[in-house]
Formats: structure tokens, C-alpha cells, sequence
């Protein structure tokens, strides 16, 4: 059966560490922060001018100053201070973040990532990702298994435009784990599997090479 | 040094023209300069380029220029938020520039900092580092973005003071600051003038504000509301 | 996050070897991080390359480092306030990278941001932009000058909290900020440990402060001490 | 009958317009500041990090944590804020700087500056005048006409290690002022003179050409 977002998201949150900090992208990277276990101690970053970022304010407690990278109603926290954009991505890029959670359009084998647009139709933008990718030590992907045509997600070759190439430490989809040591050449290792999922399952649903 | 106007039609009057290129600070809809903005609709200055993380939303913030048409091109790092803009882009009345967040607040900083180009890891490898110039700094790949110096910067402030330094509050500062450095002419709006700043908590000191209005009744709407429940007693 | 450490040398515990390179906060003698300096003086590690705008004196601040002889070389703008320094230098025993002071702080700002090099005016024409890469933006010549990563950063603040959040105080502020972001640790001293910081108004987040100390009796010596006279009543 | 320091430093503030941002360098330019006109606002910028410098502290008002580029104890305005040395001179870089005056060893008929060095002899280092220079609208120098050895400061050519290239619009010094209306190779003309100079001794005691 496959991972709910939930389950997802509770996975990913066994990436994180005592003391790290970390930024969650838009969408179930969000979900995260809901899964960190008691007595580890993370301080989240919003791009867009926070570290220390805290939950959801209660009805009647929101602030038009004060939001996530997501555009959402958030709170501080004691530890918050607010900065810049230049200051934030100055972080960001430094390499300071020592993780980072965010979504896909495709992972590919190799460790390239296309989660910002779709030629001729979709035209968002990259917002930080292609900053996040660039300097966090560590990439975290979330993503279902296949799109909603069951079309490959996790490919050979990405056909979409990159976010960044080379960055993917860490794939959780709805179906399985995948991870690699490091970003020079080692293929994806299968290290998890969602119960009732069978390998040739995966691998049938899966158009990149992995190891398992 | 400040100067202070009674509104935003008369803080920029004289400073706009056809063609010119403006800087705005906010995040979405969070800290836009909203007032100075709604005086450049009503001006109806056009072929407009405007540099700014976000287009607003089809009635509120950049999105009223859009709809007005009066915007030649958008620099921007995401635009997701505004049908208009996908409109006008896919049909090709509208120019972009697409630029990643952290490259975009980086070439603004350059820009008032008088820094033409700097090198960086962000993009390579992707189609926004494409046509670009590359270097290798020990051994990694990096690619040259340009600063960005606009005719007119236009922020939202929480405090000002007579002199023009200025404080932000909470996450709407954002780009303001660095958007703030980056006008030939700086103008600002506030939500309150005050006597006395603490001067080792200023923001944007008074060099960079050439023109200062206080605002009142900002809508600052906000675009996701998202709350918890109390836990019950 | 920080780590608060009882001591200057129990905070450089294992930071330290030989050949290292140190970035310094602190302006002549304010705002240096008087008891950090003098904890890597105690513990003898030698062959050092410090980044700072100045050498302190000759009894003083990095003066010191110079004087026992544990600074192979110095990345600075102003060394004219050292004898000791002179000497070394005009005998060839000490070697010296000169850059004018903005290029110096921006270089130290760069390296903590990820960019590694970056096109500036500043030194254009000079012998200190002998032997660097040229290159014309828009009809004018700039030289690239490089971001700088040290090792260690030490950095001087008037009140940090438990997490490593960190506020100067008026012109001791200087190169601490841009200092603090650019080592691979960094350790701060700070004179006061307060419970809470205005989050509007931390000068450093506590991301970039790896380790924390809680100085007492700092000398905070006066280079110049000049004073008016009190027109009489 | 040559003028004094303060007569030049007084000469130097008329260069001062209402509403400028300005920035001393050490020296003789440090003294200007108490020569500004009734109703001329000028809010003055030390390079470590202060816009809004206010003058010397009462005795025993001293603040070591409050001191202006030359090292010495200042104090605060009703307009000070303060930063950090890379946001100080992102604004000398970036233009903000109506004007910056400085001292010379040598200024070329060109208006090259030279300030810093002396080869072998003194390496104080070039602190922030390369910038200044760099960077400011408009480079006001303040030096004596002639060196201790009666040598020319004002010469056809710098033969020390330049400061700028190209870089000074008006030269004070205790016999003369100079000028030129921009940096494209207009040359120097003689503005004014001291009481009694002539303008053959003025010519005697200079090695650059100016028109008079």
C-alpha cells in the first residue's frame, strides 16, 4: 500500500537532525515540521527573510507581515529573527542550510532535479529552488511515485528544464527510498520500500536505474 | 535625506516616465509597496519594466499594472499566483525574465552596492545560466549575473523617520531593503513616522530614501490564510 | 546554533592548527574580539593567515599574534597603527595582501554568501588590481576580486542569546557581521547572554554562530581619545 | 601668505551643499566639518560603519564602542544608524556619496590620486580612499601645495602607487584651488589664490599644468 503524504512526510523527517537547519519547500515538504521527532531540535528557515520559523497562528492571530515562503500565515518563535532576501538567499547559497526539502516534477538517475516548469505551460518560476539545490549540503525530494497518468517520474534523463543538476541526496516518494552516498556518480540505492510494494513493482514504475 | 510628500501621487511626481524600469520590494503580497503602486497605475505611465520576486495577484499589488497593460516586462522569480500574467505571457504580450530568488535579491543587492557581476553556483546547469557567462573558482562552475540598477525604487516601511532611515517589520521586509539601494530615486512609504530610531536596529539607512509618504489604511492582504486549532482545555 | 562554551580557550578547543586561516571582526580597536585573540595567542598555534581590516597594536588586539610571531601572513586594508608590524613586513618576514577596505569587506561578505568572485571599480588602475582579470560592464573597467572563506571566523558582539542570535553595538559593529558569516566556525564572544532579542533587529542569525562565549572585564581600548571642550554657561 | 589648515578646511566646506552626504577622510578633511555654513544640512558618513557622525564627546563621555575611521571617539545624532563595513561601503560603491574629501601626497595633472604608499618606506595600506574614490560623485583633495622639501605634490605625473586613476575634480591647497568640470580630460584651472600669491610663484611651485 502506498505511503500517505503523511507517511511521506514522517519519513522525510527521519532526515533530520539534532540541531540542523533546514528549509521545507512548498507542498508536503511542509508537512514535515509536523513529524520532527520530540528531542530533536531543528530551526526552520522561510526564504523569505526568516529563521525560526514556528507553526500555524491560531484563528484571529494572523499577520499579513508575517509569512512563509509558501505565502502562509505562520508564527515566530523565541529564537526567530527576520533578515533580508539578500541576507536569506546570502545563507541559503553560503551553505548553511544543512538540509532541504523539496518537491519534483522529475528526479533523475544521474541526480537532476526539474520541479519549476512545463515549456509552453506552466510558468511559474523557480523561486528559491534553484538556490536551495545549489547551496544546501543536502537535498531531501518528495514526490509521488508517478504523475497522475502514471507516467514515470523518477526517470533515466529528465526531459523537463533543470532546477539544478547533480543535487538529489534523498528520494521519498509514496512508494519506496531512495539514496545515494554522494553526488559523485554513485547510482540511487533502494533503502526502503512501502509495505506490499514489490521490487519488480518499483522497477516497472520506475523509469531510472537504481541499485537494490 | 527624505523628503516627505502628503501622498503617493505627489512622491512621484516627476520621477515617472514611459519605458523606465522600477524596482518594487515585497514577497507575494507581503510588504509590497501598495500605495506607491496604486499611484503608478493611476499615472498611466507604460512600457514599464518591473523588478520584482512576484507580479501581485490579478487585482492587488503589480497585478493592476499588469492588467493595465502597463508593463512592458517582469523580472521576477515566480509569477504563480497571477492568471493575467500567464495570459500575457503565453500569448507573448508580456516579456519575463525569469530569474531564481536568491540570484534575483543578490542582483539587486549588487546593483546599489555598485557591483556589476558577480559569480555564482545557483542555475548552472540549467536553461536560466544558459547564454551566460561561466568561470571555474576551484575547480566548480559558476556562472556571472548582472547587478540591477533601477530609475526608481519603490518600498514599504513599517517605521520612518524625518531623515529617511527606515525599519522593516516582521517577514515584509523581504526585498525591500535591497530594493531600497538599488533606485537611481528611492521613494518609501510608511505605515508610521516616528522621532527617534534605535540606530544600531536601522534597516535602510537615510542615503537611500530620497522621497517618504505615511500611508494609512494599508489593505495588506494577505494570500494564504492558514491557522491551527486550540488544543482544547 | 551555538554552543555556549565557560571559556575563550575552552571555545577554541580543537579549532585550532597550524597553517590555518582566521577572519577577524573589529575596526582598529573596536569591537575586536579581544578575548578570542588572546586565547589563540595562549594556545601557540602558529603559521596563521588572518583576515583583517587592521593588525591592531603593537600590545593589543591581533597585535600580539604579531608580536609572538604566529601570523605568517595578513589580509588587511590599515596597518599603520603597528610597529611591530612594519618591521616584520619591511624585513620580509611577514608577508601582507593589501585591499582597500570595501573590497575587503565585501570579499568577507562574498565568501559567506557562496559567491566567489565578484567585479568591482574600487582598484581599478592600481597596483593592488596588478595581475587580476579585467572586464568591461556597460563601457567601464571593473576587476574581479575573490570571495574569502577562512577556517575560523572570531567576532566580537555586545548581546547574543542562547541560540547564537547576535546584536552589536554602534560602530563595533563593522566587519563583525560579514566576518561572522564566513568561517567554517564560528566562535563569538559577547558581552551580555540576554534571554531575548528583538527578532526585527539580530544582526546575526544563529546560523552562522557555531560556538559562544560570555566575556567579562573586556579592555575595549580607546586608539584615539578626542574630546570637546564644554562651551561655558 | 599661504592659508592654514582651517582656512582650507573652510575653503574645502564650501564644496558642501545642503543635503549631502559626505564623507572626511582623515587629516586636514577631518577638520572641514566644523566650517559648514549655517542652514547646510550635511550628514556625515564614517566608512566603519555610521551615517550621521556627530562631533567629539565631552571628556569623559568617550565610547570606545564609538569611534569614526580615524580611529578617534564620536558621538551620535538624532539621525545616526549604524552597519556593518560591507553595507558602509556597498553604499560608497554603490554612488551614495554626494562627495569625499581626502589628502594627497601627490595629484596628477590627470587627476590621478596618489595617497597610500610610499614603496619601502610606509605601508600604512590604502584603507578606504581606493574606494572612496571609486565611489563618491564627486573627490574633493585637501593637501599642502608643496612637501616638507619644498618637492611638488601637484605634478604632471604620480610616480607613487595610484590611488585612483583619474579620480579628482578639485584640489585645495594652502596657495590655490583647482578645478575641472568633469573626468574627460578637461585640465585643471586656477579658481582662486591665496592673498599675495602670484601666479608665477604659483606656477614654480607646481608641476602639472592648469589653465589660470
Amino acid at each position: 500500500m502506498p505511503w500517505s503524504r503523511d507517511e511521506m512526510a514522517a519519513r522525510a523527517a527521519h532526515e533530520l537532525k539534532d540541531g540542523f537547519y533546514v528549509n521545507l519547500g512548498i507542498g508536503i515538504p511542509t508537512l514535515v515540521s509536523n513529524h520532527i521527532a520530540p528531542g530533536i531540535d531543528v530551526t526552520l528557515q522561510s526564504e523569505n527573510g526568516m529563521l525560526g520559523m514556528g507553526p500555524f497562528p491560531y484563528a484571529g492571530e494572523e499577520d499579513p507581515d508575517l509569512i512563509n515562503a509558501g505565502k502562509q500565515t505562520v508564527t515566530e518563535l523565541d529564537r526567530t529573527c527576520y533578515f533580508s532576501s539578500a541576507d536569506s538567499f546570502a545563507m541559503i547559497r553560503g551553505g548553511k542550510m544543512d538540509l532541504s526539502i523539496l518537491g519534483a516534477m522529475e528526479v533523475a538517475e544521474n541526480g537532476d532535479l526539474a520541479n519549476w516548469m512545463i515549456p509552453g505551460k506552466m510558468i511559474k518560476g523557480p523561486g528559491g529552488a534553484m538556490d536551495l539545490v545549489a547551496g544546501a549540503k543536502r537535498i531531501v525530494v518528495l514526490a509521488d511515485h508517478n504523475d497522475k497518468k502514471g507516467g514515470h517520474k523518477f526517470v533515466k534523463a529528465c526531459t523537463l528544464p533543470l532546477t539544478g543538476a547533480n543535487v538529489v541526496d534523498v528520494l521519498i516518494t509514496d512508494l519506496a527510498v531512495f539514496e545515494r552516498p554522494d553526488r559523485s556518480g554513485s547510482p540511487f540505492r533502494l533503502v526502503e520500500m512501502a509495505a506490499g510494494v514489490t521490487l519488480d513493482e518499483l522497477r516497472a514504475r520506475t523509469g531510472a536505474a537504481f541499485t537494490a | 535625506m527624505a523628503r516627505i510628500y502628503d501622498d503617493a501621487a505627489a512622491a512621484l511626481d516627476g520621477l515617472l516616465f514611459d519605458g523606465m524600469t522600477i524596482v518594487a520590494g515585497g514577497f507575494g503580497l507581503c510588504g509590497i509597496p501598495e500605495k506607491l503602486i496604486a499611484a503608478v497605475h493611476a499615472s498611466g505611465v507604460k512600457d514599464l519594466t518591473v523588478v520584482s520576486n512576484n507580479a501581485g495577484v490579478d487585482d492587488f499589488g503589480l497585478g493592476v499594472l499588469l492588467r493595465s497593460r502597463q508593463v512592458k516586462k517582469m523580472i521576477s522569480s515566480y509569477v504563480g499566483e497571477n492568471k493575467e500574467f500567464e495570459r500575457q505571457f503565453l500569448s507573448g504580450e508580456l516579456e519575463l525574465e525569469f530569474a531564481p530568488q536568491g540570484t534575483l535579491a543578490e542582483r539587486i543587492r549588487a546593483g546599489g552596492a555598485g557591483i556589476p557581476g558577480f559569480y555564482t553556483k545557483t542555475g548552472v546547469g540549467t536553461t536560466l545560466a544558459e547564454g551566460k557567462e561561466h568561470k571555474d573558482f576551484d575547480g566548480e562552475t559558476y556562472v556571472l549575473e548582472r547587478g540591477i540598477v533601477a530609475d526608481l525604487a519603490l518600498v514599504h516601511a513599517w517605521r520612518g523617520d524625518r531623515f529617511g532611515n527606515l525599519v522593516y517589520r516582521k517577514t515584509a521586509r523581504n526585498f525591500n531593503p535591497n530594493a531600497a539601494t538599488a533606485g537611481k530615486v528611492t521613494v518609501a512609504e510608511v505605515e508610521e513616522l516616528v522621532d527617534r530610531l534605535d540606530p544600531d536596529s536601522v534597516h535602510t539607512p537615510s542615503v537611500y530614501v530620497r522621497r517618504l509618504i505615511v500611508g494609512h489604511d494599508f489593505e495588506k492582504r494577505i494570500e494564504q490564510r492558514t491557522v491551527r486549532q486550540r488544543e482544547s482545555a
